[in-house]
C-alpha cells in the first residue's frame, strides 16, 4: 500500500486550494457536518431551484486533505446537476469508497470520472473514510433541510 | 452433548482442587472460560492492541474493528434492531445502575412508583433504592409464592398509574424460577410502563431475543457467558438511549465541548466514556462465537438434563431441601441440609473439589423472606456432566456423616 | 537503560506494523503490554478463575487473594495510608465519575464553583459539567499560559470562598506541562478545599506519593501503566470515602438489606458493586511489578533523555511546530506541521510504522484556545529509544516531501 | 488438609450445643457483630464490673458451625475473667487463627487450652476466617462500648 496512492496530485491540489470554497450568496439550504475524532467540520451551501437542480453549491469548513478534497471535489461534480443525479453520484462515490466498487454512472465526463476515482485510494485506509464520506453526507443533509449535525460518529 | 469434549475445551478442568479433579458448579456466580477466549485475550494484546476509536494509525484500526465486531455479534445473539442499541459496560450491575440512574433522574418523581420482587438480587434493587432516596419514590416488592416463582397475577395486582418502570429478573439467581418476560411485557406495554429485565441468569442458558421478548432494557454480564471479566452489556431500545441522558462523563462520549456547554453525541458512543475494556470486548467476541458453535439449543438440552437429573438424585437425601419449585426453572439448584449451616457445605464439599456458593447470594430480601441467612447453591454450566452430580451427590452425604452422625 | 532489552519483553514489537518494525509513540492513549501481564491473565484464567470473595470454595479463595494483593501492591506505589484507599474502577474516567458524583452531589450547590483549568482532559471536565446542570454550580477555567502550564497564580486568583473543589490534571496529556500540585495543595489546604488529580499521566511516568502530593483524591487508568483495560484506581483519603455516599449499587457493596432501607460497609468495599475485573486486577499486579523492577527512577531518568533528544531532533524541522514549552515537561510532544493537517502526518507516518494520534486528544477547550482544530501527538513509553525519534523524524520529514514539495 | 481437622469433635459440640447462648440478665455491654458475605450474625452481651472483671458474657446469633462454637467457646473461656486477661487471650487466639501461631497464655488451664485450640484447624481455610474471629472482634467493640456493627469486611 502506497502512500501517494492517498495522497493523489489531484487531491493535493483541490486540498491546498480547495474549488467552492464560500458561503455562495444565493444559497437556500445548508447543513453542517462534524466528526467529533478528528475535529473535521463541514458546512455545506446549496441552491436548490424549482426543477430540483443544483444550481449552486459551496462549503466552508476545516480538515484534513481527504476531506477538505473530498468536499472541494464534491462540489466541483455536482455543481448544476440535477438533484436526482447528484444523489446517484453521491451513492456511487460511497460505494466506492466505502466497498471498494467501480463507479457505476456512466454519464460523467472522462474528467470528472478521474477526479472522484482520485478519492478511491481512501479505501484502503479505513480510518480515513469518515473523512472522506463526510461532505457528501453532509450534502444529502441539507438537501432534506435537516436540522440535525451530521456526526460520522453515528 | 459430549461434556468430555466440552470440559477439554476449558483449561481449567486440567487442574486439580485439593487433589480433586474439578467439579465446577458455581458457574451462576461466574463461569468458566474457553481456550479460545483465554487466548484471543492474549493474542490481541501481544499482536493487535492498541487504544479503540481514538488514533489514527494501524493497530488503532484493527483493535476498533475487532471491538465493533463484537457489537455486531452481540446484536445477533439478542436480536436488537440495531448494533446502537449494544452499549458496553464494566456488568451487569452497571448497566442496571445506567438505567435506573438516567431514567430515574428524567422520569422518576416523587410519590411514583418502582415495580420489583422478592426475587431480585441486589444489582436490581440497591440502584433503584438510590433513586428512591433521591426522587421519594416508592419500591413496590411483587411477592414471590410458595414455588419460589412470583405470579403474573402479583405484578398485574401491583400496577398503577404511578408505576414508572417494572425492573424484574429474567431466571431468579436462588430459585431458577423463569419469569414469565412476554406476559409482563404485554402488561406493562398497555400502560406505557418500561420493563427492565436483568438478564444475568438468561443470556448464558436460554435463547435471549429482544423481539420476541419485547422489553425496553436487559441487562447482562459477560463473565458468566464464558467471557472475560470486566464486560457487561446493556440493551436498551433505541427509543430509550436517544432520549435518556449520558451517565458518565469523559473522553469519547462528546460531541462539541465549550466552556460553557457540551453536547453529546447519539447511542452507543454517548454512553461510552473513557477507555474501554478493549481486550475484554475483543476477547469476548469468541464467547459468542463458542457458544453459537455449541449451539444455544443444544446448551438448554444439555443443562435441562442434567438439572433434572441432579434435582432428582438430591431430593433423595432426606436431609436435603430444595429451595423453590418453579414450574420453569433454570439451571440451579439452591439447598439446604437439615443441621448444617450452608457454609460448612460449602467448605466440606470443597474437600471433594466440588465448587458451589453458600451465602444470600446477593438476595438478602428473598433469603428473609424464606426465613433463611444463608442457602447452598449448585449452578450448572455447559461443561457440567452426570458425573459432576454424582460427585455432588456423595459430597453432600458426607456433609451428613460429618454433622449428623 | 537497555532498550532492546525492554522492548523484547514486550510481544507486540515482535510484530510488523505495514511491514516495518512498530515504533509506538502512543503511550499517553494506552500503553503496551509485557509479557508477563500477558501470561498473568492467561494463567489466571486458565488454572485459578473464580469470582472474588463471594464464594467460600478454593477456587474463589485464590482469586480473592491474588485480587486483593494487586491493592497492596497499589497501596504502597502510590504510598496510600492505608489499603481502603485504593478503590477499583473501570478507568480514570469512572473514578473522577466516581467523586464528581457523590462529592458534588453532597456538598455543592447552586452558585458554589467548580475550579478546574484550560489543560484539562474532557475526563476532568464532563463529570464536573454534569455536576453543574444538575446543582446550578459554576465551573471556572484557570488560564493555561503561552508556554502551555497553567501557573499557581493563576489558580490562586480564581479560588474564592464559594471553591468547592480544585480539580487539576497531573500531566497535561497535550502540552506535557506538569502541574505545581503540591503548591495547589497547600493553597488549598488553606480554605480546606479537596484537590483531586487526574493522575492519567503521572502515574506511569513519574514518582507518585500521596503523602508527598497531599492530594485528597488521585485518578489513574491502569492501561497506560502497562496494565490490562478495563481497570482503573482512584486513590481518595479515607476521611472522603467515610463520608461519601456510595455510587453505584449492586451485590457485594451492602451490609444489611431490607425492603425498607439499605446499609453499606466501609471503602473500599462500598465503591466496588458487582463482580470487578478479577482477571484484569491480577494481571494489573504484574504491571506494578515490572515498573518497580525497572524502577521508576530509571524510567523518569530514560523518559527525559529520548524527551530531550526528541525535542532538539524535531525543532530543527523548519516547518515543525511543537506545542507548548512548558519548564517541566513529561513524556509528551505535540506538534503540527504547517499546510498539513495532523490526520494527514498521523497517516503518512503509520506508513512507516510509527504509531502517533492525531486530534484533539480530549481537550477541545485547551484546542479551541490555541486556534487549533487538532494537533499531532508523539507520547513516550519505556521501550522508547533514540532509534525510534530518528524514524519518527524521517517520517515527519516525508510528510513535508508529500506536501510541501 | 483433611476436613476433620477443622470439624472437630469440640467444635461440632459446641456448634449444635452452644454454651451461653441466650440475653444473660445482667448486661451492662453489647455489641453486634455481622459478616455480610455469609450472613454470619452475632450479638455479645456482658457485665463489665466495677473491677473490670467480666462477671458475664453470652451472646445470641445465627450462622456456620464454626462461628457459633466460636462465640459458644470464647463465652465460656473469658466469662469471669478480668478484661485484661479476657484481651490478651484474645490477641493470643487471632495470632492463632490468623498467623498460626501457638497459644502464649499459660495461665489457661488445660481444657482451656484444648478448647481454643480445636479451633486451630481454621487457619488453614482462608475463607473462614472472619466466621472463627467475628464473636471475639465483636467482644472487644461491646467493652469499648462502641455503637457501630462490627462488620468483618472491613
Ligand atoms: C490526562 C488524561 N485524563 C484522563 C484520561 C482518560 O483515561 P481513561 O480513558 O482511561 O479513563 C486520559 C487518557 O485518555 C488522559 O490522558
Ligand atoms: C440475577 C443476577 N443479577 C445480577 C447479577 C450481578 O452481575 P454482575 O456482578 O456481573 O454485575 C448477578 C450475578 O452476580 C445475578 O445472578
Amino acid at each position: 500500500m502506497d502512500i501517494k496512492e492517498l495522497y493523489q496530485e489531484i487531491i493535493l491540489d483541490h486540498g491546498k486550494n480547495p474549488r467552492n470554497k464560500n458561503i455562495c450568496k444565493d444559497f437556500n439550504k445548508d447543513a453542517k457536518g462534524h466528526n467529533p475524532l478528528c475535529g473535521d467540520k463541514v458546512h455545506i451551501y446549496l441552491k436548490l431551484d424549482n426543477e430540483k437542480k443544483l444550481a449552486n453549491i459551496s462549503f466552508e469548513g476545516e480538515g484534513c486533505a481527504i476531506s477538505m478534497a473530498s468536499a472541494s471535489i464534491m462540489t466541483e461534480i455536482i455543481k448544476g446537476k440535477e438533484f436526482n443525479v447528484a444523489k446517484k453520484i453521491q451513492e456511487d462515490f460511497l460505494n466506492m469508497i466505502k466497498k471498494g466498487s467501480k463507479l457505476s454512472m456512466n454519464s460523467l465526463s472522462d474528467t470528472e470520472n478521474t477526479t472522484m476515482m482520485s478519492l478511491s485510494g481512501v479505501k484502503r485506509f479505513p480510518m480515513r473514510v469518515k473523512c472522506a464520506t463526510l461532505a457528501w453526507h453532509t450534502f444529502l443533509e441539507a438537501v432534506k433541510g435537516s436540522k440535525k449535525i451530521v456526526n460520522t460518529e453515528n | 452433548m459430549d461434556t468430555k469434549d466440552i470440559k477439554s475445551k476449558f483449561p481449567i478442568f486440567r487442574n486439580k482442587v485439593n487433589g480433586k479433579q474439578l467439579v465446577y458448579l458455581d458457574s451462576a456466580n461466574s463461569s468458566q472460560k474457553p481456550k479460545t477466549v483465554i487466548d484471543r485475550i492474549s493474542k490481541f494484546y501481544s499482536k493487535e492492541f492498541s487504544n479503540v476509536g481514538r488514533s489514527v494509525h494501524s493497530l488503532a484500526v484493527t483493535a476498533t474493528n475487532r471491538f465493533e465486531e463484537t457489537r455486531d455479534l452481540m446484536q445477533k445473539y439478542v436480536n436488537a434492531k440495531s448494533r446502537e442499541e449494544i452499549v458496553f459496560t464494566k456488568n451487569a450491575t452497571e448497566a442496571i445502575n445506567l438505567v435506573a440512574s438516567t431514567y430515574g433522574e428524567k422520569f422518576i418523581e416523587s410519590g411514583d412508583e418502582i415495580l420489583i420482587t422478592e426475587l431480585e438480587h441486589h444489582a436490581n434493587y440497591v440502584p433503584w433504592h438510590f433513586i428512591r432516596e433521591k426522587k421519594g419514590a416508592i419500591i413496590k416488592f411483587a411477592k414471590c409464592n410458595e414455588r419460589g416463582e412470583v405470579d403474573i397475577d402479583e405484578i398485574k395486582k401491583l400496577v398503577t398509574n404511578k408505576t414508572k418502570i417494572i425492573a424484574v429478573t429474567h431466571i431468579s439467581n436462588v430459585t431458577g424460577a423463569i419469569m414469565p418476560i412476554k406476559k409482563i411485557v404485554d402488561l406493562a406495554s398497555q400502560k406505557k410502563i418500561p420493563v427492565l429485565v436483568d438478564g444475568c441468569q438468561g443470556a448464558p442458558h436460554v435463547k435471549v431475543d429482544m423481539q420476541e421478548l419485547g422489553c425496553d432494557f436487559y441487562a447482562i454480564s459477560c463473565h458468566k457467558m464464558y467471557g472475560p471479566t470486566g464486560v457487561g452489556i446493556l440493551y436498551a431500545k433505541k427509543k430509550w438511549l436517544d432520549i435518556l441522558p449520558p451517565y458518565q462523563g469523559g473522553g469519547g462520549m462528546i460531541d462539541q465541548v465549550n466552556k460553557d456547554n457540551i453536547s453529546f453525541p447519539g447511542s452507543p458512543t454517548k454512553y461510552e466514556a473513557g477507555t474501554l475494556q478493549t481486550a475484554e470486548v475483543v476477547g469476548f467476541s469468541e464467547s459468542i462465537k463458542f457458544i453459537e458453535d455449541v449451539g444455544i439449543k443444544n446448551i438448554m438440552k444439555h443443562e435441562k438434563e442434567i438439572l433434572e437429573y441432579g434435582l432428582e438424585k438430591i431430593k433423595k437425601n432426606n436431609s436435603v431441601k430444595i429451595i423453590g419449585e418453579p414450574k420453569n426453572r433454570g439451571s440451579i439448584i439452591s439447598f439446604t441440609i437439615k443441621g448444617i449451616h450452608p457454609h460448612d457445605i460449602a467448605t466440606i464439599l470443597d474437600e471433594d473439589g466440588v465448587a458451589i456458593r453458600a451465602g444470600h447470594h446477593c438476595c438478602q430480601i428473598l433469603h428473609d423472606k424464606m426465613g433463611l441467612a444463608a442457602s447452598a447453591r449448585a449452578s450448572l454450566g455447559i461443561y457440567n456432566s452426570k458425573e459432576d452430580i454424582d460427585i455432588l451427590s456423595n459430597a453432600i452425604k458426607k456433609c451428613n456423616k460429618i454433622f449428623n452422625n
